[in-house]
């Protein structure tokens, strides 16, 4: 498979570059904060300090990077178990994160969630979902409040293109359009579900107009370039909260490394990955960067500097956390308000 | 079924008591709404709801397609929101269609989130066989839910029940998951005067017995009722135990009972493997071990899928005469 | 509501009568017949000897008779609770049905089902489902297997509005176009999910629109024309033998009594009701036949006569049916090849 | 962790067992075909099934959506339809979203139909925890599915098993599922040569002992038989029974042994409120209860969404030193 371009991505492509250099700065910091915060994860979980599922955006960062120019903090984020990127992105601190991959009790879900369930409920991250497709019918849930209330603010649920197969992805679709619920779904469509590729999982393939059958509006847009995405984002986010019920993003990205750290990846093949890599969102943006804003090696040195500073700390941070006594198992299980059982 | 036989209230049926439940608590608290498959329009498919709708609007009574997954999920979000759904599922029999979001959601995301997000949901739905609908809608599963850390479940077998679990249901803080028994909501009665809030931690004692301790639940409570009033007639005085709340179940009230009367029939109309009636047996040997001067007996839903043919149907179904027998053998 | 017609629609009405009088009779009298039974059925729900839940197809006839024109025996059937008409059209003899609902062990599932499962695999009539949408991914596995037998046969697969929008809907749409599955996929939309209609079920209440999202044929076709539905299904069946891949047929229709005799029908406008049974199929039918096959009454009067005259047989014979004894409670648990429990 | 140790077979892992029962069955019986969530490109979520799309072909090693209502339900129509189907759900976590096809259809339709359509299906799934994959991966459902009548439930916990339960579960006409726990995957040992189709009808004494019955199942026997070896130290001598066979569950040799030894601890990995564990305990008290020198003891997970840090995991789960000490209680 290679990638595809709709009409809508040529037009946002071909686009006069919007943001300054500041925010563009902004935006690749964020990516690159992300891409080494994941190849730190990759060093721990190989050290045996992470353990159980760890699932990385490699190559997507340019999704949750953009997606969340669009989100204020009153709106909610639900996502799935690939979620570090969208969980940085939303702006939990990077030690919170990696103390929650350590099992710390200072991580963002005091060690009991893991690399697929962060959680921080004061910024609205409603996780961090393992259940394929669970997690669209909570951000309904969500949605619905916020239209009971009449709050001008939305929803943002994140998932995958082998979401779509499940019943709750149509269950939540018909829910969000028929109710216009404030419902931004994005899907990240790397083109493959573990090690089924998007031909197999879909008699459709083309999900924006699979979306569009519900009678909501969805766009196909390049997910390697953020900043088609952060224009896509807010243009669906701005008509999202002035009440025009769900839009659907299907963002065309592509994961470059495997489905998780346990999978040998023996489904693709090298040339499809080597061929997406071209399209690496940082790569894209830097170059863009250097012809637009007169971005040069030293800046890039800075930010990968000034990322490198913080990642460090983090980790140290982090493994100074503390670990959940085992008396406290039963901690949770239940509200405070009312006693364990 | 009430349990006072004071006729100072008003007569009311189960069905009624319900839906006095609901409009209480929609009036006493606009963050309350009520969710499901034809709860408005339609009036509920077991007529609960009846009128609910034009009081309270579409807003607050909500149809939804059917999408049990959907909209239970929906429930969860919007509790997490700081709403407080009150959702229904027309039958436990589509239950399984929502049982992941049930568990993987709603009784999972406040420990698995490390205490952060907590969600007030009440879902509640009718249970249990008896009118010849068949093996698709006869199902009594209340065991797969006692089954789930993190969730409450309730089980209202009489009018006062009916009318004032809920409340307490909806300040937990937590889930709450309400079976009510398809043979009850025609059940009618006089209900005392607003009693209050009821105790959801506790089983009740319906009636006091020396003998022998019958113990059950929902649907199920009249017929040991019965089969009391049947024993009683050859000198056999057994208490009858209503266990209320299914999760998580009371052991004092039951062992204590058990203490006084050292025998024990566990009455369940679902399936007996690996059901509830196994968990009552298996904790009153726990914690009465050396009490009991027989092995307890239970007396449950045939391991058989509900048939239409009402010979098959009641001969599936514990009635008073199995459970006058198991007594019996109890008493030795 | 009022029924919608769609281009499709004129077009097949305005075709010139293909079958001729004896194949039209049929069809009548097949109608006429699927009437009268559930007219029994009321009578004797009524004097207390059908119980549980029963769902009449008064008004749907159209869809059982039209459909089965295009089946044969080979074919397989699954269908809902609301399924007397689709049974008898299929050939299960009255007598068998009526003696299932009468909970007899001669009836065509020995008493066990009732009017919401009839079963008669002989026939490849495989129920009578009552979970709503339960039965689709059931007839994408009968449909699975003729494929895999390379087999020229299909798998009729018949369900309400409602159904569509239960997640598994989706998932066996998919499956289907996805594995070009020889089912034929028919949506008996009778414009109500029990008391809710199709508008506050679905976003896009164009159902035939929504089934070609996942890139299956799909039609819309009116359901009270006997013949159209004939016409539609024959051609449809005839492209999945061939191995086009499933087929989506919705047949506009309306149910002229309530839901199920449980429900008071309190929801629909009793114009509405009114409305559609102007458009009552057998006499839509008959109507037809006399002014193209010059029908007339004493005809009409020989039809019921003969029907009556089946149905009085049939009741006579279900009554005599005995019941099975409650010791064969546990038979059928399992295969009798290993025992119970 | 086999049970001859004999080492006159070839080693192979637990996983190649399965895989090479599965090769066996595709290879004997051209009905058989093999479906799930990347069974085939992939090579199964757990590499169960690597290899085999190359050596049957796409048709019959199918690869579906994530779906896991429609490819369970297709399986039993194609199960209705003649073929033996062998489903993969990947793990018993994702069953739930199947468990309406499991219950309603596969384990119903044959009773519903008067005895019409039978349903030779076979429901392959990975259980269990112990590898911190936190709440949503971690589930022990099996209570669940040995609930359930109609169908059977098989986990096999050794090489032999994982090895020739797969053929008897085929030629069992009615639906069967099979709980493989993920612990077990890479556990290696000797197989025999070829001792042809086990005995899915009985439970398994794995250690003989005379002071007490330790009774299990898959993935907690290899803890049940550590624990055995700990007691053996302080001179009790305890049997270790493994059930095989979660439903219909061999009552004759769970209470056989019990009889012979008078004192039990159930140890189960699942929830212990209303799981497989309290039937069994349910069961030996009602069948062996004037034998019984102790209450039944039992050994379960925690009732709580399994955690992901590894030392509250670790507490959540049974472990050989909670089953010491249960059995010295019971012993007292
Ligand atoms: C209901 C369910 N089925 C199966 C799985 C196992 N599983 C985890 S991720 C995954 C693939 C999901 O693919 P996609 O939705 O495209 O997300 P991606 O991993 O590509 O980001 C599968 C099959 C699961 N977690 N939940
Ligand atoms: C999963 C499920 N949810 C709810 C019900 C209760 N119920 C039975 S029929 C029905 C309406 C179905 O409507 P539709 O699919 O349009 O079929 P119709 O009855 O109109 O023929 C409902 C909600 C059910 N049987 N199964
Ligand atoms: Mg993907
Ligand atoms: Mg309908």
């Amino acid at each position: 498979m290679t990638p595809r371009t709709t009409a809508k991505e040529r037009r946002t492509r071909t686009r006069p570059p919007g943001p300054d250099t500041g925010h563009r700065l902004g935006l690749l910091k964020e990516m690159l904060r992300i891409r080494r915060f994941e190849e730190r994860c990759v060093e721990m979980y190989s050290a045996g300090e992470i353990r159980g599922f760890v699932h990385l955006c490699i190559g997507e960062e340019a999704v949750s990077v953009g997606v969340h120019q669009a989100l204020t903090p009153e709106d909610a984020v639900v996502t799935t178990y690939r979620e570090h990127g969208h969980a940085l992105a939303r702006g939990i601190p990077a030690e919170a994160v990696f103390a929650e991959m350590l099992g710390r009790m200072t991580g963002c879900s005091r060690g009991r969630g893991g690399s697929m369930h962060l959680f921080d409920a004061d910024r609205r991250f409603y996780g961090g979902h393992g259940i394929v497709a669970g997690g669209l019918p909570v951000a309904a849930g969500l949605a619905l409040a916020d239209l009971l209330r009449e709050r001008e603010q939305l929803v943002c649920c994140l998932f995958g293109d082998g979401a779509v197969a499940e019943g709750e992805f149509h269950e939540t679709a018909n829910l969000a359009a028929l109710w216009d619920l404030p419902l931004l779904l994005v899907c990240e469509n790397n083109l493959y579900a573990m090690g089924t590729p998007l031909a197999r999982e879909h008699a459709q393939v083309d999900l924006a107009a699979r979306a569009a059958s519900y009678g909501m509006v969805a766009w196909a847009v390049d997910g390697m370039d953020v900043l088609a995405v952060e224009r896509a984002a807010r243009r669906a986010a701005q008509a999202v909260r002035a009440g025009s019920g769900p839009y659907f993003l299907e963002l065309r990205t592509y994961r470059f490394r495997a489905h998780s750290m346990y999978d040998p990846d023996l489904y693709r093949d090298k040339a499809e990955i080597e061929r997406w890599k071209q399209r690496d969102p940082i790569t894209l943006l830097t170059e863009r960067m250097r012809t637009e804003n007169g971005f040069d090696d030293t800046s890039v040195e800075l930010l990968e500097k000034e990322v490198a500073e913080e990642l460090d700390r983090a980790v140290e941070q982090a493994r100074q956390g503390g670990l959940e006594p085992a008396e406290d198992l039963l901690r949770f299980v239940h509200s405070p308000a009312r006693g364990t059982s | 079924m009430t349990t006072r036989k004071a006729a100072t209230g008003k007569a009311v049926t189960y069905r009624e008591a319900v839906r006095e439940a609901l409009r209480e608590a929609l009036v006493a608290d606009e963050r309350v709404f009520l969710m499901g498959e034809d709860v408005g329009r339609y009036g509920g498919a077991l007529g609960v709801s009846l009128g609910l709708l034009d009081e309270f609007g579409p807003a607050r009574i909500r149809d939804t397609p059917l999408s049990e997954s959907a909209f239970v999920g929906a429930g969860i979000g919007a509790a997490i929101a700081g709403l407080r759904p009150i959702v229904e599922i027309m039958t436990v029999n589509f239950s399984l269609l929502a049982l992941d979001q049930i568990l993987n959601n709603a009784a999972t995301l406040l420990h698995m989130s490390g205490g952060q997000v907590a969600v007030p949901l009440v879902i509640r739905m009718s249970t249990g066989a008896g009118r010849q609908l068949a093996a698709q809608h006869s199902h009594s599963l209340e065991g797969y839910y006692a089954h789930i850390p993190g969730i409450r479940v309730l089980a209202p077998a009489t009018l006062e029940d009916a009318r004032y679990m809920l409340a307490p249901a909806l300040s937990d803080p937590d889930p709450v998951v309400i079976f009510e028994h398809g043979s009850l909501y025609n059940v009618s009665g006089t209900l005392p005067p607003d009693t209050g809030p009821v105790d959801i931690d506790r089983a009740a004692v319906r009636r006091p017995g020396t003998d022998i301790s019958l113990i059950t639940h929902g649907g199920s409570l009249g017929k040991a009722l019965q089969a009391a009033e049947q024993l009683a007639a050859d000198h056999i005085d057994a208490e009858v135990v209503d266990l209320r709340t299914l999760r998580p179940l009371d052991d004092a009230t039951v062992t204590g009972s058990v203490r006084r009367t050292h025998r024990a029939v566990v009455i369940d109309e679902g399936w007996r493997t690996c059901g509830l009636s196994a968990e009552i047996t298996a904790r009153i040997t726990e914690q009465a071990f050396y009490d009991l001067d027989a092995p307890v007996e239970r007396v449950c839903g045939a391991e058989v899928p509900v048939p239409y043919a009402r010979q098959l149907e009641e001969a599936a179904l514990p009635q008073p005469a199995d459970i006058v027998a198991a007594a019996r053998r109890a008493v030795g």
